[in-house]
């Protein structure tokens, strides 16, 4: 049963961690609670978040504001990046135009977007939103644009000699051909989705896990830092276990060794 | 109107190498013309360019006088390597092709279904490329494009991954196909007695630089013989006017393999 | 004899790190035989956290990073750089104070933007509380200061809480008015000279010798207004704020600094607890209510009043600090 | 595909793409809709550039925050390539390795980049280490998830091609796995040069004396928007020549494969 | 000690269909055989089974005495679709399996050249796969098996692309090789001459699902018959001896076709 395997790997790997962990911090004393929260520390500041409140919500009503910003923001990316990364693979017209300006404009850190995004769209959740699509739409861009590259010859032949024409080429040939890797710019648009929450929320937040991050770094409040490190983990991962589930649905016909990535 | 017409074609890719020289041939509306030839001298890159994929350095392709700029519907391509759609079935690869000519769908689903039969394949429709082993893919991507209907068909070695008597069921559908609905088809073969069962004439090409050495008129023969009133291929095969055809062919080859540098 | 290598931190063109430049400037580091090396955050956070990696020994800091380093890794106190409760305030547009000022409740509901768990946070706080209105009633909008100018430029923000010189920006490029300050609600805001624990223990005469610096420049600029005005710009521009010619005299007549005598004089506790105790106990007391620590230290653990004492006792160190006292 | 394109015609295209932008820009700044301390014209932005070229600003000439930010970037970046991309491709290679990584990577990932902020500032202080560490968190993903992807890609012929021939898996490494997802490979250190650079100014939170990070935070408390945007250009620059160079190299091996 | 052993191998590829049943067959050290079989009948998952690709359902196979767990370069393979490196030259492509066993530089560059020699590409060694034709492809695919010179030769239609020219200097090497240098060849091949000239025993499979219905001794023929006094290919294919055998293995395999499910 490999799936179980897996599992069993990663759940011991994780318990390991958390072994090393209490010992280090709690138990041994290794590392001094002043550089790293000790289990119980952090026990502590989770109950605190999550019965208490912290940064003036409790930790599910920040956990939903952020999984409706990173939703969002992932959603408005991908609808942006996959149809321009497949302009900019297909077209080398379109990428000689269109790539010094993405080239110049990418680097450029969510935290320098915020003042535009505030002139913008204000103080709502749109400015936020925009921000996280300003980081997360790039990665989508490059590997769809790379993935449409990689698509074997002969199978764009064959479709140009079915006489395929242009939305049903980009829709059945180059979106299927490039899917290995757009999916792979997916995982990073969510990833960067989840990443830049911090950055979004410096725009006025009243509840987030950014918000509540930010917070705890202003506090230094290291145990509720890690809480809400340990949050955004489970979340991305549980989100992008969810675009995993999409991906082995899509990627069906694709025989790979040892499973899907 | 969908005669081919190579006038005085050259080819090199890039470095000087001439890959096919002066290639002079004429493919009438209707007609069915083989390609033999050494590995490598330069058969599928004439049946590219026929198709719209690859350009002569030198020279014309031109396909029902107007001369090839892109890849169309009209001229189905079988490729040596299949290229088959991995993302798709084989019900979704043979398809494809209906759906852009926006053939309706009971009908599509019906032409569709007469491929699956002919290539034997019934019970895989929903497989994958992956799936099928390489005959089976060869099959697909033979009803891929025979099920286009197309003007031109321009086929690669398209039985060479098929076991004897599969390959006798395609020849005889093609044959079918040929006298029921005449197509003009380019198709090249290794097999040289496939080459003059199938076709009305055959290019043989010599190797580096490929050119074409001689052409055999083998219809002439065909209705002069009557192989028609044979209904079996073998039966045709041991006709005396057919093994001549097929040992002066041979031979010329060999010729060929001959003056090769190895 | 050897110069004594020591890490002195501070945030770049604040108005309490003056001293140190002005210091550098003048040699005055040698005369008291130490080599310093400046490190420099931008936020009070980080400050505190690299203390605890060990990145420096003696520096200025707001009060809340004081009392969060106090209370996370017994960061001590060493002194006062200056009372910031003025240039702590909450501003709006100014068309609109005296309306507010006369009907506080008409803030109700709306949103202010500041800097949360923070100096402007305690004086916003404060500064409600003396209009009769619960923190709860305002909605307050966690935002940097750079993001609260870009938002109240963009007319996204009608009340924000900045400190300086934020504050003059604002008065400058967006034509807001001060509404109340820490100062107008009697909400002390000292700002503070801390020492990293381990450094202060194992080097109490570096620590004195860096104090007597720090006052003797306050003391200096005290007697050279117009020469400590035009360094102050220097100094300023020198952190990327061009600071106007206003807003330089705001910073030097907003913010009180003290003397040798007067740093000794809050920091006494001859009658009990003294009078900074005062100030950072009720500061702590506002971070634990926001939840920022889980309860108040008391000062008494964390403000060391030895170091400042050390300087007034040592005669050559105590002249040098007090050269240019006007009186006394 | 379409054929390779002449350089001249590149150039003259791309030029093209950038001179719609800048109009657009100073369209927008000069139509005063946006003020312009929000969206300063692009003119406007070109002479602070020069300005700060020669004078110092926040503690140094562009120059001189821009090589400090360089060196950073660089051993952050280098360091997530050098680490990353192997890993990925041993992940890909060996399913016990990615069993164990899997788990903690799927996690770590999502932490923001400034979010290490402050665990940087414990460990590092002021040292090195603290923002090499954070571009780090921010570059290493894209390269480790491309290349571990790539390499999961990758035709299954080629691998049994490979392991009938006896190949060692250091070798099939090397050998197959790395030259099969170049592509990806080569995406993923451009995403990832993107995302170092756009960790610096969380980086340059904490070594707070130099840097363009640093002077982006400083020009944006003073609404000093023009010094901002002349940062992100300077970033911007950096990084196009980054990703020309990994463009260059990947068409290169794309071209030789003769790929699509 | 290099058999194979098939011990009633099952196989099916999930779904409950079978593909493969109750397969017995043993190769024994040194002995070449062939298998024949309808397009997709599963010669292919056979030959991936003995190289270690796939597993069987049920039985077991056995390379000298030990089941197979894993590919190893004790069993040469040439794929039925080429399978070479893109990224790689042809001289890297047949370089590989010798850098493997660390074959001194000198060694292994003289024979990578023989190799190439033997396949007709001088002049290619720095050519990349794509600018290589399909039979050339092939060819490199066999060079690269070959320069190996396994214990064991798992080849799956290693000809299928060549013309007839190149094809019989292929199989002649090969005829060669096995003389010289006698290895365990498990070879697969839809033309039933080529089988009949190459083989000590051909199996007939059935369609699906596959199993072995018939194995046809060659060897004592060839023996008995003196076929190895012939030089030329074409003179050993009329002997009588070879016509019969050639003649029995088509029908064995037609009477499949006929009982097939279309
Ligand atoms: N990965 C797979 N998944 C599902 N079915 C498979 C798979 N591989 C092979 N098959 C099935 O197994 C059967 C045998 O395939 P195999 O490739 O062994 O045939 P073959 O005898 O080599 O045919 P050919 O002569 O056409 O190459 C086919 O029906 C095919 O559909
Ligand atoms: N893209 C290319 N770049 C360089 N050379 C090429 C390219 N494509 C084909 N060639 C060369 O052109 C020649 C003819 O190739 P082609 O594929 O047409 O041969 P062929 O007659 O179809 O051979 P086969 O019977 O082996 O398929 C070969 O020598 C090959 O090396
Ligand atoms: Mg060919
Ligand atoms: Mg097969």
């Amino acid at each position: 049963m490999p799936l179980s395997r897996r599992s069993a790997v990663g759940v011991t790997t994780l318990a390991v961690v958390a072994l090393a962990w209490v010992l280090l911090t709690g138990v041994s004393g290794l590392v001094s609670p002043g550089r790293f929260p000790t289990p119980a520390d952090t026990w502590a500041a989770g109950i605190q978040a999550m019965m208490r409140g912290y940064g003036d919500a409790t930790l599910v009503v920040h956990v939903l504001q952020s999984l409706k910003l990173v939703a969002l923001g992932f959603l408005a990316s991908i609808a942006v990046g996959v149809p321009l990364g497949l302009l900019m693979g297909w077209s080398k017209t379109a990428e000689a135009v269109l790539n010094p300006v993405f080239m110049l404009l990418r680097p450029i850190p969510p935290l320098a977007w915020i003042p535009l995004a505030i002139l913008w769209l204000g103080l709502g959740d749109g400015a936020k939103i925009l921000v996280i699509f300003f980081a997360a739409f790039v990665p989508s861009v490059i590997n769809t644009q790379v993935g449409v590259k990689t698509i074997e010859r002969p199978v764009i032949e064959a479709a140009r000699m079915l006489g395929t024409p242009r939305w049903r080429f980009v829709r059945e040939v180059l979106v299927p051909g490039a899917s290995p890797m757009i999916f792979t710019g997916l995982r990073l648009s969510l990833q960067a989705s989840w990443t830049t929450l911090v950055a979004a929320e410096l725009v006025g937040a009243l509840a987030g896990l950014g918000h509540m991050l930010n917070l705890a770094q202003q506090d230094l409040y290291p145990g509720m830092i890690l809480v809400g490190m340990v949050c955004v983990a489970i979340f991305g991962a549980l989100t992008t276990a969810l675009l995993g589930a999409v991906e082995r649905r899509a990627l069906a016909w694709k025989r790979t060794r040892g499973g899907a990535a | 109107m969908s005669s081919i017409r190579f006038d005085a074609v050259g080819k090199s890719f890039g470095g000087g190498v001439l890959t096919l020289q002066d290639i002079n041939l004429d493919v009438a509306d209707k007609e069915f013309v083989a390609i033999v030839g050494p590995s490598g001298c330069g058969k599928t890159t004439c049946l590219r360019m026929a198709a719209g994929f690859d350009f002569p350095t030198s020279g014309r392709v031109l396909v029902g006088n107007s001369e090839v700029t892109k890849p169309g519907p009209d001229r189905a391509v079988v490729f040596q390597q299949f290229a088959l759609f991995p993302w798709k079935t084989v019900t979704e690869n043979i398809e494809l092709g209906l759906r852009n000519k926006s053939v309706a769908r009971d009908e599509r689903k019906a032409r569709v279904a007469d491929a699956v039969a002919m290539i034997g394949l019934g019970g895989y429709e929903n497989s994958y490329p992956h799936q099928l082993s390489g005959g089976m893919q060869q099959r697909v991507a033979i009803a891929r494009a025979y099920v286009l209907d197309p003007q031109v068909l321009l086929m690669d070695e398209p039985f060479g991954a098929l076991d004897a008597q599969t390959r006798v069921v395609m020849q005889e559908e093609l044959v079918r196909l040929a006298r029921l609905n005449p197509r003009t088809v380019l198709f090249i073969t290794h097999g040289v007695e496939e080459a003059v069962y199938l076709a009305d004439r055959v290019a043989i090409m010599t190797r580096r630089p490929g050119r074409i050495k001689e052409i055999v008129d083998v219809k002439s023969v065909r209705i002069a013989e009557r192989w028609d009133s044979h209904s079996r291929i073998e039966d045709v095969m041991d006709l005396e006017s057919f093994v001549h055809l097929r040992t002066h062919i041979w031979k010329s080859l060999r010729e060929e393999k001959a003056g090769a540098d190895h | 004899e050897t110069l004594k290598k020591i890490n002195i931190s501070y945030q770049p063109s604040l108005y309490w790190a003056l001293p140190f430049y002005i210091a550098a400037e003048k040699g005055w580091w040698k005369q008291v035989g130490l080599d310093p090396t400046f490190v420099t955050f931008p936020a009070g956070a980080p400050q505190v956290a690299a203390a605890q990696a060990g990145s420096w020994d003696v520096g200025g800091t707001g009060s809340v990073p004081a009392v969060l380093g106090a209370a996370r890794f017994g960061l001590v106190t060493v002194g006062i750089t200056n009372d910031e409760s003025k240039t702590n305030a909450m501003m709006t547009r100014a068309d609109k104070v005296e309306a507010i000022k006369k009907d506080p409740a008409s803030l109700k509901g709306q949103k202010l933007l500041l800097t949360t768990n923070s100096t402007v946070d305690y004086a916003a706080r404060n500064c409600l509380a003396k209009w009769g209105l619960k923190a709860g009633e305002m909605q307050f909008v966690n935002l940097g200061q750079a993001q609260i100018i870009s938002a109240m430029m963009a007319n996204n923000g009608d009340v924000v809480g900045v400190w300086a010189p934020h504050t003059y920006t604002l008065e400058e490029k967006a034509g807001a008015k001060v509404l109340c300050s820490g100062a107008d609600a009697g909400a002390m805001v000292p700002g503070a000279l801390v020492a990293r624990p381990a450094f202060a223990k194992d080097n109490p005469e570096e620590v004195a010798k860096v104090l007597a610096v720090y006052v003797r420049g306050w003391s200096w600029a005290k007697a050279h207004p117009k020469e400590a005005r035009e360094m102050a710009k220097r100094f300023y521009a020198a952190g990327g704020v061009e600071a106007s010619d206003n807003a330089i005299d705001q910073e030097f007549a907003l913010r009180p600094t003290y003397s040798l005598a007067e740093e000794n004089r809050l920091m006494d506790r001859a009658k009990g607890a003294s009078e900074l105790d005062g100030w950072l106990s009720r500061i702590g007391g506002f971070m634990a209510e926001v939840g920022t620590i889980p309860a108040s230290p008391d000062p008494k653990t964390y403000v060391d009043d030895s170091f400042m004492k050390k300087v007034a006792a040592a005669p050559k160190l105590k002249a040098f600090a007090t050269e240019f006292d006007k009186t006394n | 595909m379409t054929d390779v394109m002449d350089p001249a015609r590149r150039l003259l295209l791309g030029a093209c793409g950038l001179i719609g932008f800048f109009g657009l820009w100073a369209a927008i700044s000069g139509s005063g809709l946006v003020a312009p301390t929000f969206l300063p014209g692009p003119l406007d932005v070109a002479r602070r550039l020069v300005f700060l070229l020669t004078e110092s600003f926040a503690g140094g000439t562009l120059l001189v925050h821009l090589w400090s930010s360089l060196q950073r970037f660089a051993a952050g970046y280098l360091l997530a390539a050098a680490v990353g991309v192997p890993l990925g491709l041993l992940m890909g290679r060996f399913r016990t390795l990615d069993d164990i990584v899997s788990p903690l990577f799927d996690g770590l990932r999502f932490i923001a980049p400034i979010a290490w902020v402050p665990f940087a500032a414990l460990w590092f202080g002021t040292g090195f280490g603290g923002p090499v560490l954070i571009i780090f968190s921010g570059a290493f993903p894209p390269c480790l998830l491309n290349a571990y992807r790539g390499a999961k890609h990758v035709d299954p012929r080629y691998l049994e091609a490979a392991e009938m021939l006896g190949t060692p898996s250091g070798r099939i490494i090397t050998e197959v796995l790395l030259p099969a997802s170049v592509p990806s490979i080569i995406a993923g250190l451009r995403i990832g040069a993107g995302l170092g650079w756009q960790s610096l100014v969380g980086a340059e939170l904490i070594v707070a004396s130099t840097g363009v990070g640093y002077l982006m935070v400083q020009a944006q408390s003073a609404v000093s928007t023009t010094t901002v945007m002349v940062g992100m250009a300077a970033i911007g620059f950096i990084g196009v020549l980054i990703d020309v160079a990994l463009r260059t190299i990947e068409a290169r091996i794309h071209r030789r494969l003769g790929g699509a």
